[in-house]
C-alpha cells in the first residue's frame, strides 16, 4: 500500500483567499492511501519543503502530492525535495489549485474549493499508482550551432567560440550582418551601424572556432539535447568561393537587373552580386533565377565558339573574374550541397522582417514617395541607393516636408496586436539625423503614444522636440495623392482636438516587425512553439527567457519578439551562456517519462512503427518473433504509440493506463 | 440547486494545459466545472479514456491539444484529430449526446480562449443535462 | 488415472455453433472424453432436463462451458443454476464472453425489435398486434408462461461469476483442444483470465508485414470487401481493407485471413483492453495518413459502430444507451 | 439572358426618374434582363429603422432581399445608400444563425422568409464585373473621346469591404468607375479626394451648411485638379448633392464654375443613343450643352 | 466648459447600454484618432464625431450629450470601420448611441417625418413632384414599389407595429 502525503499550499492569499484550504486538507485525509495531510503558507519555501522532507525521512510517507500553483513551474522544485529526502523523485504528483483554480474561480469560493478537492483526489489516485523511475545520461557532442547571422547570431556565436566551443554559424544570405547591417546609425547614441558592426563581423569571419555556413539553410533536424543532427543545405553559389576574392568585378559586369533586397528594392543589382560592400565573407554569388545566361553560356555547357574570332564566347561575369572563380562550363549542382552537422546545443537567432507597405491600403502604397522606415534607413545610408543623399524617389528632387507615421501594422488587430518596440525610437532617430543634416526640413511625426522606456531614450526624444520636429498625437487614417506627387496625410491632433493635414514630399511608415515565413518553417523543424504574436515562444516569459520547450535549443534576438540592439545583444550573450551549459557539463540527463514496449505482450503488428514522429520504434526479434522496441534516446515521451497499441503492450512511464484510469475514477467520484 | 456539470478534461501539457495556466495568470474567469488531467500530448488520450469517463458519469469530457502545425511532438495532434473523429461517430451511434464530448485546439498563448471555451462548453453541457449513465468498469 | 472430470455444457442464447466447433475437435474430442464425464449437455448431446440440473448438488460439476448470451429470463435463470452447481465456469465463445453478434441488437430498444419482428416486416401478418407475453391465460383456465425478453443482450459475466473466457465465433477447434487439454491437465491461469495466447491475429498472420521483414505504412483510403478482391499476400489493412486483426486475439490461427477475408474481431480484445471498439478506432485512426482518410473511412463505413463492435457491443464501456 | 432584380430605393424613382429610365434602357442590350421587385420598400435608410432597432432594420431589409430570392435573382441597386444598408444587413444576418432565426420569426408574420440566396450588387458592379467594359464598348453609338470626367464613386460603394460582394482592389484609391468611364472613351483621372464624402444624406438633413463644406471642397478640388467637362457618379445621393449644391453655391457667388453632373447610366444611355428627354432631363445644373456635344454627329461611331 | 469630476460619472451604465444597442466595440477603443482623421462628420465641423463620442461614453457621459444632433449627421460611410486598427466598428457605436437617443426621442422633428413616411408608404423619402417627373420621362406615375401597393404597405406596417419603434408613438 502506498503511503501518500498531501501538502496543501496557501500560496499566501493566492490560493487561501479563494479556496478553503483547511477543508481541502481535511478532505484529503479521507482519501484512500493518504496517511498524512498538511497545509502551509508557502509549500515551495524552504520550511514548506522541509515539512515534506521530514515526513519522508520519518518513514511516514512514500508518495507526495502537493496541491499548489502549477507543475509547469514547480514540479522540478518539489521533485528535488523528494530526492534530497532519499525518495525517488518520480513519486511526486501535483494538483493545480492555483493557476487552474483559485485564480480563475475567484468569484466562486465554494466551486473552487470543490474543484480543489477533486483535483487533490485525482492527484492522490495517480500518486498511489506511481512507479519509481530513474534518470539516464548521454554524452554531449562538443559543438554548437547558431542559426541566423544577424547581430544576435553574431554575438551568440562569438561568445560560444570564445568559451572554447566549436560553433557552426548558419546564415541564409551570402553574408552575415542581418538587418543591423542595413541600418544607417543607431539610437540613442547615433553611432554608425556599419562602423560598430563590421569589426565584429570580421572577428567572426576569422575566429578559429567558428565555421561560417553562409548562403545556407537548415533543412532538417533530428536528435535531442546533446546530440542534435542538423542537415544544412549550402545553396549553390555558382562561384568558387575558394578562389573568389570579393573584388566585385563580376557584379559590375553583370547586365541583369534584379531589385536589390539589401537596399529594400530601391535600386537594382546584377544576378552576379556581392551582398553588400562590407560583407563577411565577401564573396560573390550568381542568382541563377535571374541570370540571363549571357552569350548563350548556360551552366554546365561548353561555351560556343565565335565564328568570327574562333575564341570561346564567355559570359561577362566569367570574363570579368580575374581569379577564375566563375566557370560556367562546370556541372554545378543546382541543389548545392547537403551536409549533416552534429551539435550538442542550438541557438536560434533568425531575426525579423519589417512589413511591406503594400499591406496598408489607406496609406497610398502605390506612391513611390511612401517608404517603409527600413527603406528610409537605406535612403540615408552612405552605402544606399543614393549614396546617402535624401532624394524623393518619384523625381530625384530634394524633399522639403517629411511625415512619419507610427504603429503601421503594430497595435493593429488586422495585422499585429503587439507593439514593435523600436519604431518610436528609430523614427525619432531618422528625424534627428535628417534635421541635423538638412535643417530646413519640416518633419512631422504621428504617434498613438510615444514610447521611450530605454536608457537615455526619453532624453533623446525630448531633444528631438527641441530641435523643432513636430510630434502629433493621433494616428492618421489615410493619405491622399496630390497632383504634384506630394502626399496629403489626413491626421488628427488629439491635443488640439482638431483634424489636421500635412502635405508631404515623403511619407515614412514605421511598419511592424514580424517573423518571416521561412522562420516559421524553421520553427516547425525545431518543434518550436509560437507565442500569440507569432514569434518563437520562450519557455517562461520571466524566468526562462532564452530557453525553449525543446531542451538544448535557445533563443536570441527578434525571433523571440521585437527588441532593440542592446537588448538583442544582451539576449544573445544570455543564450550563448545557456547553450554552453550542456557543453560544459559534457553529459545531459534524459528524463524517464518515455515509452517502453513490453515485448512479451507485443503481437508484432507494427502499427506503432510509422506513428512515431522521431522514428524511435522498430521491430526486432524477441524470442524469435518480431516485436516492437523503442530507442530510449530517440523517444520524446509523447505517448502516441501507447495510445495506438492494440495489444496494450506499450506504456508511457509517468502516464500509464492505470494512472490515468485512477485519475478518471477519482474525478468521477462525487465529491 | 442549479446543475453544475462535472467535466473531465484531458490537456496536452504544452498547449492547452499551458493555456489553462495562462488563463490563471490573466485571471480569466470561467466555471469551476472542468478538471484537467495533464497528458504530454493530446495523442496520449485514448478513446477508451473518454468512454470510461462518460461511463463513470462525467457530464462532459473535454480534450485539448495544440493547433495543427504546433504539436510539440510534430504530429501527435493529427493522430488525435483522426481518432477523435472516429470516436465522435461511435459516441453518436451509441446514443451519447453530441456535446458530451468536445475536442478543441487551444495553444499555450490562448488563455482567454481557454476560459471562453470552457464557459461556452459548460453552457452546452448544462443544456444537455446530467449524465445519468454510471457504468464504468 | 484420477476420476473423470464431471463436465456440463449449456447453450444460453446462442446458435449452438460453439457446440458444433467442440464436435469439430473430432478425434481429439474422443480422447478428451476419456477424461470427461458428461453430466449435462442439453439438448445437443445428452437428454438431461433443467430440473435434473437443478436437482444436482451445488459444486458437484467440475467444469461447465456456457455458449451463447443472455437475452431472456430463462437464460439468466439456468446460467445462475449452472454457476451454483459448477466448480469452474467457462464463458465459451464470443456470445458468452463478449455478447457476440446478437449483442448488436443493443443499438435498438426492445420495442424497436418487437416492432420489427412482429409488425413491420413485409412478410409479417399480425392483424391483432400480438406480441409475446410472459403469461397468457388460455380458455380462462390454463396459464401459459414464456421467459421474459430482456431490454438488452447481456454477457454471461453480467449475471454470474465467470472463471474463464474463450473467444471466437465459434472458437477454433484446434484451440478448443488446447484449452480442454490444459483444463484436463489442471494447467490453468488465475481465475478471471481468458484461455488464450494473449497475442493478436497479426502474430500468426502470414500477411503481417513484420513477418515478411517489411515496414508498415499509413493508410489513405479505406475499402470494403465488395470493392474488389484483395491481394492475397499483402496485409489487408495495408491495402485499406479494415481488418481488425491487430486488435483481436488470434487463437483462430488467422482463419479468415487465410481465405482472404478481413478479421472482424470474434476472438475478442487482447487481455487488458477495456473497450474493444474504442481500442480499434484508436489503432485504425492512428494509421490513417490524413484527415481526409478519416472522413473517407466514415463515409465508407456509415455504421462504424457495427463494424468495430460486431462481436462485443454488450462489452462496451458504454454498453447501453444514454436514455 | 441573365436576370437581375432592380431595387429602386427612394431617390431614383421619386426624385430622379430619368436615372430609372436610363437603368431600364441600358441593361437589356448589354445582356442583363431587368426584373422588377414589386412591393419593395425603403431599404430602410440609415436614419430610419437602423437608427432605432437592429432587428427591425434587419427584418425590413430582409423583406426586400426576400422579394428577389422569391424570383431567384440577385439584387442590384442604383443607390449607394441602399447598397450599403442591404449589404450590411445581409452580412449581419448571414453571419449568425441566431440573427437569421430572429429575422425569419419576424418575416413569418407577413408570410415572407429570408434564405440568404440572393447576392447584393450595385449597378456599378454589374457593369464592371458581370458585363465588362469590352461589352459596353461594343454597344456604343457615340464616343466621348477627348472629354474629361471627375468621378465620384461614393462612400457606400467603397467601405466596409467586409460586407460587400465586390470590392475595389484598393478602396481608398478606387478605379472601377474610372474604368467604366474609360469604356466610353472618357478620360477620368483620379484626383486627390476622390474617395471623400460629398456630405449628402443624413448630414445634409442634419445641417445643410456643414454638409456643404464637404460638397464644396470636393467640387473645388475636381475643378482645380482636373477642370472636367462633367462629373460622373454611380450614387444617386452624390448625384443630387453635387448637382443641387452646385447651383446653390453659384447663386450665392461662392463658386464661379458649373460642371454638369451625370449618373453613369445616364451617360451610358446617351452614348448608346437614348433620348435625352427620357434619360437625362432633370437637373439643377444645366446639361443641355454637354448632351448636345455628346450626341453630336462628330462623335457618332462608324 | 466646467471641470468634470470623473469619480462622479457612472461609466459602467452607459457603456453597458451602448454595448446592448450594438456598439460592443466601444470598450476596445484606444483613442488613436485614425477614425477622426477621415470622418466626414468631424471634417464638416460637428462636435460629437466617432472618436469624441466613444471617449465620452468611455468617460461616462450620457445626459450631457443625449441631445447633441452630431450623431445624426453620420452618413454611415463606414470609412472609420475600414481604418480602425482595434476592431471598434465606430459606425456601430454611433448607431448604438443614436438608438439610445431615438428611444429617448432625442431626435429632430424632420427625422420623425421620415419614420411616418416609412410607415405609411414604405418609403422614407417621397416627393410631391414625383408623379409629374415620372410621366415626363415616360415612366408610369408610380414605380413598382410599396408606394402604390397596399399589401406591401400592410406588411411593412406589421413589421413596424411589432417592433420597439411602435412604443415610441412616432407613427
Amino acid at each position: 500500500m502506498a503511503k501518500v502525503g498531501v501538502y496543501v499550499c496557501h500560496c499566501g492569499s493566492n490560493i487561501a483567499g479563494v479556496v478553503d484550504v483547511a477543508a481541502v486538507r481535511e478532505y484529503a485525509e479521507t482519501l484512500p492511501d493518504v496517511v498524512v495531510s498538511r497545509e502551509y503558507l508557502f509549500m515551495c519555501s524552504d520550511p514548506g519543503q522541509e515539512l515534506i522532507r521530514k515526513d519522508i525521512k520519518d518513514g511516514l510517507v512514500d508518495r507526495v502530492v502537493v496541491a499548489a500553483c502549477t507543475p509547469r513551474t514547480h514540479e522540478p522544485i518539489f521533485r528535488k525535495a523528494l530526492e534530497s529526502a532519499g525518495l525517488n523523485k518520480y513519486f511526486f504528483e501535483m494538483a493545480n489549485i492555483r493557476d487552474q483554480d483559485s485564480w480563475v474561480h475567484g468569484d466562486d469560493h465554494a466551486g473552487a474549493t470543490r474543484k480543489a478537492k477533486q483535483l487533490v483526489a485525482s492527484a492522490v489516485a495517480k500518486a498511489a499508482n506511481l512507479e519509481a523511475l530513474e534518470d539516464t545520461y548521454v554524452d554531449v557532442t562538443q559543438a554548437a550551432m547558431v542559426v541566423g547571422g544577424g547581430v544576435a547570431g553574431i554575438f551568440a556565436a562569438l561568445d560560444l567560440a570564445n568559451m572554447g566551443h566549436k560553433v557552426y554559424l548558419v546564415e541564409k544570405e551570402p553574408s552575415i550582418g542581418g538587418v543591423m547591417a542595413q541600418l544607417d546609425k543607431t539610437f540613442p547614441t547615433n553611432d554608425c551601424s556599419a562602423c560598430i558592426l563590421t569589426p565584429i563581423m570580421v572577428e567572426v569571419g576569422t575566429h578559429p572556432n567558428i565555421e561560417m555556413l553562409t548562403y545556407a539553410e537548415v533543412e532538417d533536424v533530428d536528435g535531442y539535447i546533446g546530440n542534435f543532427k542538423v542537415k544544412v543545405r549550402k545553396k549553390q553559389t555558382y562561384v568558387d568561393w575558394t578562389k573568389c576574392t570579393g573584388c566585385g568585378a563580376c557584379a559590375e559586369a553583370c547586365p541583369a537587373k534584379v531589385p536589390d533586397s539589401f537596399n529594400c528594392g530601391m535600386n537594382d543589382r546584377g544576378a552576379a552580386y556581392i551582398h553588400f560592400p562590407q560583407a563577411v565573407p565577401k564573396k560573390a554569388v550568381v542568382d541563377m533565377k535571374h541570370c540571363l545566361n549571357c552569350a548563350g553560356h548556360k551552366i554546365g555547357q561548353e561555351p560556343r565558339i565565335s565564328k568570327k574570332t574562333g575564341e570561346p564566347m564567355l559570359a561577362p561575369c566569367e570574363k570579368a573574374c580575374a581569379a577564375d572563380a566563375i566557370n560556367r562550363s562546370l556541372p554545378w549542382n543546382p541543389e548545392g550541397e547537403l551536409i549533416e552537422i552534429e551539435v550538442g546545443t542550438v541557438v536560434l537567432a533568425t531575426g525579423y522582417r519589417v512589413m511591406e507597405k503594400e499591406h496598408f491600403k489607406e496609406y497610398a502604397p502605390d506612391s513611390p514617395n511612401v517608404l517603409t522606415a527600413l527603406q528610409m534607413e537605406r535612403l540615408i545610408s552612405a552605402t544606399g541607393p543614393t549614396g546617402g543623399k535624401l532624394l524623393r524617389p518619384s523625381d530625384g528632387k530634394k524633399p522639403k516636408v517629411l511625415d512619419f507615421i507610427s504603429c503601421v501594422g503594430s497595435r493593429d488587430i488586422r495585422h499585429h496586436t503587439y507593439c514593435s518596440r523600436v519604431c518610436c525610437m528609430y523614427m525619432i532617430k531618422q528625424a534627428r539625423l535628417l534635421m541635423e543634416k538638412y535643417p530646413d526640413l519640416e518633419i512631422y511625426m504621428h504617434f498613438i503614444d510615444v514610447r521611450t522606456p530605454g536608457k537615455d531614450f526619453d532624453e533623446y526624444y525630448t531633444h528631438a522636440a527641441e530641435m523643432g520636429i513636430h510630434f502629433i498625437k493621433g494616428k492618421p487614417g489615410g493619405i491622399e495623392m496630390l497632383p504634384d506627387d506630394r502626399l496629403r496625410v489626413l491626421g488628427y491632433d488629439s491635443a488640439m482636438g482638431e483634424n489636421i493635414e500635412v502635405d508631404a514630399d515623403l511619407v515614412i511608415l514605421a511598419t511592424a516587425i514580424e517573423l518571416p515565413e521561412d522562420a516559421q518553417k524553421l520553427a516547425q523543424k525545431f518543434s518550436m512553439t509560437m507565442d500569440g504574436s507569432g514569434f518563437f515562444k520562450e519557455l517562461h516569459p520571466k524566468l526562462k527567457p532564452v530557453d525553449t520547450p525543446i531542451e538544448g535549443v535557445f533563443l536570441a534576438g527578434c525571433c523571440q519578439g521585437p527588441k532593440d540592439i542592446p537588448d538583442t545583444v544582451a539576449q544573445a550573450k544570455a543564450a550563448a551562456a545557456s547553450a554552453a551549459i550542456p557543453l560544459a557539463q559534457k553529459r545531459v540527463k534524459i528524463e524517464p517519462i518515455l515509452s517502453e514496449v513490453y515485448p512479451e505482450k507485443c503481437s508484432g503488428c507494427g502499427i506503432c512503427v510509422p506513428l512515431c514522429p522521431y522514428n524511435a520504434i522498430s521491430l526486432k526479434p524477441y524470442a524469435d518473433r518480431p516485436r516492437a522496441v523503442i530507442d530510449m534516446t530517440q523517444c520524446k515521451g509523447c505517448g502516441v504509440c501507447a495510445s495506438a497499441c492494440p495489444s496494450g503492450a506499450i506504456i508511457l512511464h509517468g502516464y500509464t493506463d492505470d494512472q490515468i484510469y485512477s485519475q478518471i475514477a477519482a474525478l468521477t467520484q462525487s465529491a | 440547486m442549479e446543475f453544475s456539470p462535472n467535466i473531465v478534461g484531458f490537456a496536452c501539457q504544452w498547449c492547452t494545459y499551458a493555456g489553462a495556466d495562462l488563463a490563471g495568470n490573466l485571471r480569466c474567469k470561467y466555471p469551476s466545472t472542468v478538471k484537467l488531467i495533464k497528458v504530454p500530448c493530446s495523442g496520449r488520450v485514448e478513446p477508451e479514456y473518454v468512454m470510461q469517463a462518460l461511463a463513470r458519469g462525467a457530464d462532459g469530457v473535454f480534450v485539448g491539444g495544440c493547433h495543427f502545425g504546433d504539436c510539440h511532438y510534430k504530429t501527435g495532434n493529427y493522430k488525435t484529430s483522426r481518432r477523435m473523429m472516429l470516436l465522435t461517430k461511435l459516441l453518436s451511434d451509441m446514443g451519447i449526446a453530441k456535446d458530451r464530448f468536445r475536442l478543441e485546439w487551444i495553444s499555450g498563448a490562448e488563455g482567454k480562449k481557454f476560459a471562453e471555451t470552457i464557459t461556452e462548453y459548460t453552457e452546452q453541457v448544462k443544456k444537455i443535462g446530467p449524465n445519468l449513465f454510471k457504468g464504468g468498469k | 488415472m484420477a476420476d473423470k472430470i464431471k463436465f456440463a455444457f449449456l447453450l444460453a442464447g446462442g446458435c449452438a455453433g460453439c457446440e458444433m466447433a467442440m464436435v469439430d475437435m473430432s478425434e481429439k474430442l474422443l480422447s478428451a472424453l476419456d477424461h470427461l464425464e458428461i453430466v449435462f449437455w442439453a439438448p445437443t448431446v445428452a437428454d438431461v432436463k433443467y430440473k435434473d440440473l437443478e436437482a444436482m448438488e451445488d459444486g458437484s460439476i467440475d467444469l461447465a462451458f456456457i455458449d451463447g448470451m443472455i437475452r431472456s429470463s430463462e437464460h439468466e435463470h439456468i446460467t445462475r443454476i449452472l454457476r451454483a452447481k459448477s466448480k469452474i465456469l467457462v464463458a465459451f465463445g464470443a456470445c458468452a464472453a463478449l455478447g457476440g453478434i446478437p449483442g448488436m441488437a443493443n443499438q435498438h430498444t426492445k420495442k424497436e425489435i418487437f416492432n420489427q419482428s412482429y409488425f413491420d416486416t413485409f412478410s409479417t401478418d399480425n392483424p391483432d398486434k400480438v406480441v409475446p407475453q410472459t403469461t397468457t391465460r388460455v380458455d380462462g383456465k390454463y396459464e401459459l408462461t414464456l421467459p421474459e425478453f430482456y431490454e438488452n443482450v447481456l454477457r454471461i459475466q453480467d449475471v454470474a461469476e465467470v472463471d474463464y473466457f474463450v473467444g471466437g465465433c465459434p472458437p477454433h477447434h484446434d484451440f478448443i483442444a488446447k484449452a480442454v487439454e490444459a483444463i484436463i491437465a489442471g494447467n490453468l491461469p488465475p481465475k478471471g483470465s481468458w484461455l488464450t495466447s494473449g497475442k493478436a491475429v497479426c502474430d500468426v498472420c502470414k500477411r503481417n508485414p513484420a513477418n515478411k521483414d517489411m515496414a508498415r505504412t499509413q493508410v489513405f483510403e479505406s475499402k470494403r470487401i465488395v470493392d474488389g478482391e484483395p491481394d492475397p499476400d499483402i496485409c489487408l489493412l495495408q491495402q485499406g481493407y479494415l481488418c481488425l486483426g491487430p486488435i483481436t486475439q488470434g487463437d483462430c490461427g488467422a482463419s479468415c485471413l487465410n481465405v482472404n477475408m478481413p478479421c472482424r474481431g470474434c476472438g475478442g480484445p487482447i487481455p487488458g483492453v477495456k473497450d474493444y471498439g474504442a481500442r480499434a478506432i484508436s489503432a485504425i485512426g492512428s494509421i490513417l495518413g490524413s484527415e481526409e482518410a478519416a472522413v473517407q473511412l466514415m463515409e465508407k463505413f456509415p455504421d462504424l459502430t457495427k463494424l468495430v463492435y460486431r462481436y462485443s457491443l454488450p462489452s462496451s464501456l458504454l454498453a447501453s444507451k444514454e436514455k | 439572358m441573365e436576370k437581375c432584380g432592380l431595387y429602386l430605393g427612394c431617390n431614383i424613382p421619386f426624385k430622379a426618374p430619368d436615372i430609372e429610365q436610363s437603368l431600364r434602357q441600358v441593361f437589356p442590350p448589354l445582356g442583363v434582363e431587368v426584373v422588377d421587385l414589386p412591393g419593395a420598400s425603403c431599404c430602410p435608410a440609415w436614419g430610419t429603422a437602423p437608427s432605432f432597432d437592429i432587428d427591425t432594420w434587419l427584418a425590413l431589409s430582409a423583406r426586400n432581399i426576400a422579394l428577389a430570392e422569391k424570383q431567384g435573382v440577385d439584387v442590384m441597386t442604383g443607390c449607394n445608400s441602399c447598397f450599403g444598408v442591404l449589404s450590411e444587413a445581409k452580412h449581419v444576418i448571414d453571419a449568425s444563425a441566431a440573427k437569421k432565426d430572429v429575422v425569419n420569426e419576424k418575416l413569418a408574420t407577413i408570410d415572407s422568409a429570408y434564405a440568404g440566396s440572393s447576392k447584393i450588387y450595385h449597378i456599378g458592379h454589374i457593369l464592371h464585373e458581370k458585363i465588362g467594359t469590352e461589352k459596353i464598348k461594343k454597344n456604343l453609338r457615340y464616343s466621348l473621346d477627348g472629354l474629361t470626367a471627375a468621378v465620384q464613386p461614393g462612400c457606400h460603394l467603397l467601405w466596409p469591404t467586409k460586407s460587400m460582394e465586390v470590392t475595389e482592389e484598393n478602396p481608398f484609391f478606387p478605379t472601377m468607375l474610372s474604368d467604366l468611364c474609360g469604356a466610353l472613351g472618357l478620360r477620368a483621372p483620379t484626383y486627390s479626394n476622390i474617395e471623400a464624402c460629398c456630405g449628402m444624406g443624413a448630414m445634409r438633413s442634419t445641417d445643410q451648411e456643414k454638409s456643404f463644406i464637404l460638397a464644396k471642397e470636393k467640387l473645388v478640388r475636381m475643378k482645380e485638379e482636373l477642370n472636367p467637362d462633367m462629373i460622373v457618379t454611380t450614387c444617386s445621393s452624390c448625384y443630387l448633392q453635387l448637382d443641387g449644391a452646385q447651383k446653390i453655391f453659384r447663386d450665392r457667388g461662392e463658386i464661379d464654375f458649373e460642371i454638369p453632373v451625370f449618373y453613369y447610366t445616364q451617360l451610358l444611355a446617351l452614348c448608346m443613343g437614348a433620348d435625352p428627354a427620357e434619360v437625362a432631363c432633370i437637373s439643377d445644373t444645366p446639361r443641355a450643352a454637354i448632351i448636345a456635344e455628346i450626341q453630336s454627329e462628330q462623335r457618332r461611331m462608324k | 466648459m466646467p471641470t468634470v469630476n470623473l469619480t462622479q460619472m457612472n461609466t459602467h451604465e452607459i457603456i453597458q447600454k451602448v454595448v446592448e444597442f450594438g456598439g460592443d466595440g466601444v470598450v476596445k477603443c484606444i483613442q488613436c484618432g485614425a477614425c477622426a482623421s477621415i470622418c466626414p462628420v468631424s471634417h464638416a465641423g460637428f462636435p460629437l464625431f466617432c472618436k469624441q463620442l466613444i471617449r465620452k461614453v468611455q468617460t461616462g457621459y450620457e445626459e450631457e450629450i443625449l441631445d447633441d444632433p452630431s450623431t445624426w449627421a453620420c452618413v454611415a460611410c463606414n470609412r472609420c470601420v475600414e481604418v480602425c486598427p482595434r476592431g471598434v466598428n465606430p459606425t456601430e457605436v454611433i448607431f448604438a448611441f443614436r438608438r439610445i437617443q431615438a428611444n429617448e426621442l432625442a431626435i429632430s422633428t424632420s427625422s420623425l417625418m421620415s419614420q411616418s413616411n416609412l410607415y405609411e408608404k414604405g418609403h422614407a423619402v417621397l416627393s410631391g413632384e414625383s408623379k409629374k417627373l415620372r410621366v415626363k420621362v415616360g415612366l408610369p406615375e408610380n414605380p413598382p414599389t410599396s408606394v402604390n401597393d397596399e399589401k406591401a404597405q400592410k406588411e411593412i406596417q406589421t413589421l413596424l407595429d411589432n417592433s420597439p419603434m411602435a412604443d415610441l408613438g412616432i407613427f
